[in-house]
């Protein structure tokens, strides 16, 4: 019943999921700033091209990458939209709706495409990001980007029990929807407070349960994390050629002649 | 020139939005839309109550050892509701609940921003939900906006002598509300161009009142029917939070 | 002849979000009355099977018929009454805070009258011997009474069909053997279809009629349970063993070359072929003829 | 002789904070390099008198000592050192992401350097039989996998004494017998004191060294299996019930008058004394004599 997120394809063993998380978290910070900072159309939808091909070579079902693309088109859509009857400009057409003179701009028009396919390439970098790397190991990769232990501490915890307690609020949504507690409103919104109650109520419970075993293992107020190991010279070289060469396209489409 | 023609364009847009997709989208500002100034403003704006709530965190958990994992679970539980697929009536669709208001009666309004810092990150980089530019903008809409609403309105509430589930449905709705409306104001900000700020907020804000309205009151009722249930099974849980300073 | 069926699958095929393909086209069925085990060591798809039969889990390809008719063309509704499920962990299905409110959820959801309800409820308790727990709140019941309970919230939607997953685990012997005692009377004094999945072997050669062996989302073997545990390799395949009872006398008979009929699979039938082998000389008392 | 004891809990009380009395007098001990099973029916108080042992919880009366010295002497670091805990659930007791993470959880705590924390790891998921597993996320491991991890987790912090709450609870017959093997592997060579608690009584008079039945948070009786699974009242007072194999021939006995030597509890214990009775001639093999 859950749309929870798949990390199935980012523990998988290939060679975008062995590469140090920094490295690909650089990448993609870097890929993402320069997608937004991009004022052509060309770099977002380059960029696009190149993540979806790349989840598609790494063996991501088309299926799901459509699945988290769709969102974002009907974003863009609306995007567009919006922003061609909210610029000023040369009018290029013009509706009358329940008496209404809509001006669809050609301005409105081209900043609305430049900002959708913003969205676009920035998105897809997000979900190859995702789909290469796990998100503990993300969550690891943000202690070097100097994020508190304590934050990264109860990130673990929320990953690691949301699949645990998203099972166990399945089987309880189930059982209501077996005993027909979907069958009328009033039965709804109940059911639907009683499920939220449950997961809550299991999830305190299973705190305190982690909690014992945690101190049974020594637990005296802080996780304890290894120490992040140095990044691979190799990755570090790349990443140093890797970044120019994003600074340079940027600037090289950025100032094209016209 | 009214704000209506606009609305209707903006009704479009959002039945676009309604047809293709969840509404929930709508909820979390998308990666890409925001330009990168506003997107470190947001991020600079949200900071200080991500560190105020980790503060919190810390100085509780010192004094009792189980506070962390009592925080992270809830965490989870409160993340797995928001991830909950209800239908919204008018939309005829389904959506999601925020759980931000639940989450900040149970555990308080500070330390919620910071699991919902967590929440967002796992849904943008897992879900294509919001976004990585967009999370500091998000965390201040849905975190902060809808915590700080949702735990006011409640305490509010009790104050004024109502009973619990009145204030839980209240800290749902208006925590629901909150989180919409500061989504359209951020939106408007990067998104008004040559249009008048205020138009453009009303305009956007009109657009989603059919599926953020009856959302809002599902999202009061879910907290409502939630919040009961614990009061009544595991009273004890409740003192956990209700005593220090995370309020 | 399909209208004996009371569940039928067929070529049931089903693969998670993710890939893992749990059933492979799975033939299933359960005529009216039979109690039909599922066995399958853990991780086989016997949830899954489950899920798909009452309607919770739509499959890829095959078909579900509930007493000859397509499953798709029942509303949730008609389904409850042809057919409960009774889930492995109680906890998740009891979300009342009573025992009473509990099992009155279904009932009142189909609309019946207090008077209806009430009588439901009384009933179905009784039938899981569960009365006396009426007034107590369910999270102060112990695990067994829970389990009951959790059934008795089914039974008191009047299914034709139950269908239970995995219904002794955590049972203590006493537990074990009340809970199957039960099932067996609600099959064979109520005429219920009765479908348990589990994987404990020991007790279901005196209860099933029917024995379906599962194997990484497949059917090993199906058939009455002498048939299914002679099949030796077939039960390693499926990680399974034989009933410690059918296990001796298999190992007497294999190892030790002992002459022994058939292989006895109850503690009665075993005790009766072992007296066939001991002379009548040694043995002190006469035997009784009224074993077990 | 207190010098031998891993593990002493004498007159233990203790009562939940609503009033049930879980425990109420109990005597429980462990020699060092032992294998103690706690026999009990559900809700007898298992659970409970193994969080008093390893000091979670406080009995209200009564005294545990550990190696000899009082529990409330050790910090928890030390107590890590000499007591390990594997729950039954193993969801609660893996709260890392991945495997690795979870095994090295305890020995980093214990301030290890991250050579011996690898070297531990390494060496813990090995003896488990889990090794394969190092890298993978704990949520995809199946039921049984977390169970052997979940223990590994505490392998590795050394333990001289290791404590299972229901460690076959839930797994399948491959599962159990795996899991029993391998608790008497760390058992018999690497001289780990196993205690573990359980309702199954099938597999203990294999195992275990001494059983100590539990009713209603008493110890009813304490002692090595035979002597246990004699006292029949007692057994049926605790709502347990004789290992399968031990009914039969305990049936033939009592009820056919045939005349057994003891009473057999394993399998090759069984077939010897069913051996004994019948007759060569019938004997078709000659009876091999390496039996089990
Ligand atoms: N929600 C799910 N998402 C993905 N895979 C799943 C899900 N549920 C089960 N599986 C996988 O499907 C297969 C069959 O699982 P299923 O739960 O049906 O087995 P089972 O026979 O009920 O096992 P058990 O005895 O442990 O309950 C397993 O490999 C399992 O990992
Ligand atoms: N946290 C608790 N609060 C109150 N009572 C409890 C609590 N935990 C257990 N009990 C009660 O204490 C008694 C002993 O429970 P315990 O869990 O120790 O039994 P157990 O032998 O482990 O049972 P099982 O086989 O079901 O695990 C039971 O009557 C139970 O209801
Ligand atoms: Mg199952
Ligand atoms: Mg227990």
């Amino acid at each position: 019943m859950f749309d929870l997120f798949l990390d199935f394809f980012a523990n998988r063993e290939n060679r975008l999921t062995r590469m140090d998380s920094r490295t690909k978290m650089i990448m993609a910070l870097s890929l993402i700033f320069t997608v937004i900072l991009s004022t052509k159309i060309i770099l977002p939808l380059i960029v696009m091209a190149v993540c979806v091909s790349i989840m598609l070579i790494m063996g991501i079902p088309p299926k799901i990458v459509f699945l988290r693309l769709i969102a974002p088109m009907s974003i863009v859509v609306a995007l567009v939209v919006v922003q061609t009857f909210s610029l000023n400009g040369t009018s290029f057409f013009s509706v009358s709706l329940f008496g209404f003179h809509l001006v669809a701009t050609h301005e409105g028009l081209t900043h609305g495409i430049m900002l959708g396919s913003r969205v676009l390439g920035a998105i897809s970098v997000m979900i190859l990001l995702g789909s290469v790397t796990p998100a503990h190991k993300i969550f690891h990769a943000l202690r070097w980007f100097k994020v508190p232990d304590t934050w990264v501490e109860i990130a673990l915890l929320i990953y690691r029990y949301t699949f645990t307690l998203a099972d166990q609020t399945t089987d309880v949504a189930e059982a209501q929807k077996l005993r027909l507690g979907y069958s009328s409103v009033r039965g709804s919104l109940s059911s639907i407070g009683v499920l939220a109650g449950t997961v809550i109520t299991r999830s305190m419970d299973q705190a305190m349960r982690t909690y014992e075993a945690m101190t049974l293992r020594g637990y005296d107020g802080a996780m304890r994390f290894e120490a992040l190991p140095k990044m691979p010279k190799t990755e570090s070289m790349g990443l140093l050629v890797v970044l120019p060469v994003i600074m340079a396209t940027y600037c090289v489409v950025e100032w094209w002649p016209k | 020139m009214s704000y209506l023609p606009l609305t209707v364009v903006a009704l479009m847009a959002v039945t676009i939005l309604g047809i293709t997709a969840e509404p929930v989208y709508a909820m979390h500002i998308s990666e890409g839309i925001l330009p990168m100034g506003w997107a470190v403003l947001w991020f600079l704006a949200s900071l200080p109550f991500v560190v105020l709530g980790l503060r919190n965190l810390r100085i509780r958990s010192e004094k009792e050892p189980h506070f962390k994992a009592m925080v992270g679970l809830v965490g989870a539980g409160v993340f797995v509701i928001s991830c909950m697929p209800i239908p919204v009536p008018v939309a005829g669709t389904c959506s999601h609940p925020c759980g931000t208001g639940l989450a900040a009666i149970l555990i308080g309004p500070s330390i919620s921003v910071v699991v919902s810092s967590v929440a967002l990150l796992l849904q943008a980089l897992f879900l294509a939900h919001g976004g990585l530019t967009t999370l500091g903008a998000n965390i201040f809409s849905m975190g902060v906006a809808g915590s700080f609403a949702g735990y006011g309105i409640f305490v509010l509430c009790r104050r004024m002598g109502l009973s619990f589930i009145v204030a839980a449905f209240l800290a749902g709705v208006l925590s629901d509300w909150a989180t919409y409306a500061t989504t359209s104001f951020i939106l408007t900000g990067a998104l008004h161009a040559d249009t008048s700020f205020w138009k453009m907020f009303v305009t956007i804000l009109l657009a989603f009142v059919p599926t953020q309205v009856p959302l809002g009151i599902l999202e009061g009722f879910l907290s409502a029917g939630a919040y009961t249930f614990v009061h009544s099974r595991r009273p004890e849980y409740l003192g956990i939070f209700a005593k220090g300073g995370v309020a | 002849m399909n209208q004996e069926l009371a569940v039928q699958a067929s070529g049931v095929t089903y693969t998670y979000q993710e890939g893992t393909r749990a059933l492979n086209e799975v033939d299933f069925w359960a005529q009216s009355g039979e109690f039909v085990a599922m066995l399958a060591s853990n991780g086989s798809g016997k949830t899954t099977l489950i899920k798909v039969l009452v309607g919770l889990l739509e499959p890829q390809s095959g078909i579900v018929n509930i007493n000859g008719q397509n499953i798709r063309k029942f509303s949730r509704k008609d389904l409850c009454k042809h057919i409960g499920l009774v889930l492995q962990n109680p906890v998740d299905q009891l979300f009342a805070a009573t025992v009473d409110e509990d099992v009155a959820y279904g009932p009142r959801n189909l609309g019946l009258t207090e008077v209806e309800i009430n009588q439901r409820v009384a009933e179905s308790l009784e039938s899981v011997a569960a009365s006396e727990l009426r007034r107590r709140p369910v999270h102060h019941l112990s695990f067994g009474e829970q389990k009951r309970v959790s059934m008795a919230g089914v039974l008191a939607m009047h299914p034709s069909t139950l269908i239970l997953d995995e219904p002794t685990a955590g049972l203590d012997p006493a537990g074990e053997a009340l809970m199957m005692r039960l099932l067996n009377r609600l099959n064979r004094e109520q005429g219920i279809t009765v479908i348990l999945a589990t994987h404990s072997v020991d007790l279901l050669p005196l209860f099933a009629d029917r024995i379906c062996v599962l194997r990484h989302g497949k059917v090993l073997k199906q058939g009455p349970a002498d048939e299914i545990f002679c099949d030796h390799e077939m039960i390693n395949q499926a990680c399974l063993r034989l009933p410690y009872i059918a296990d001796l006398l298999h190992k007497m008979k294999e190892h030790d070359g002992v002459p022994i009929n058939g292989l006895p699979l109850t503690l009665g039938e075993a005790r009766m072929r072992l007296l066939e082998l001991i002379p009548e000389d040694l043995i002190t008392k006469h035997p009784e003829v009224k074993l077990q």
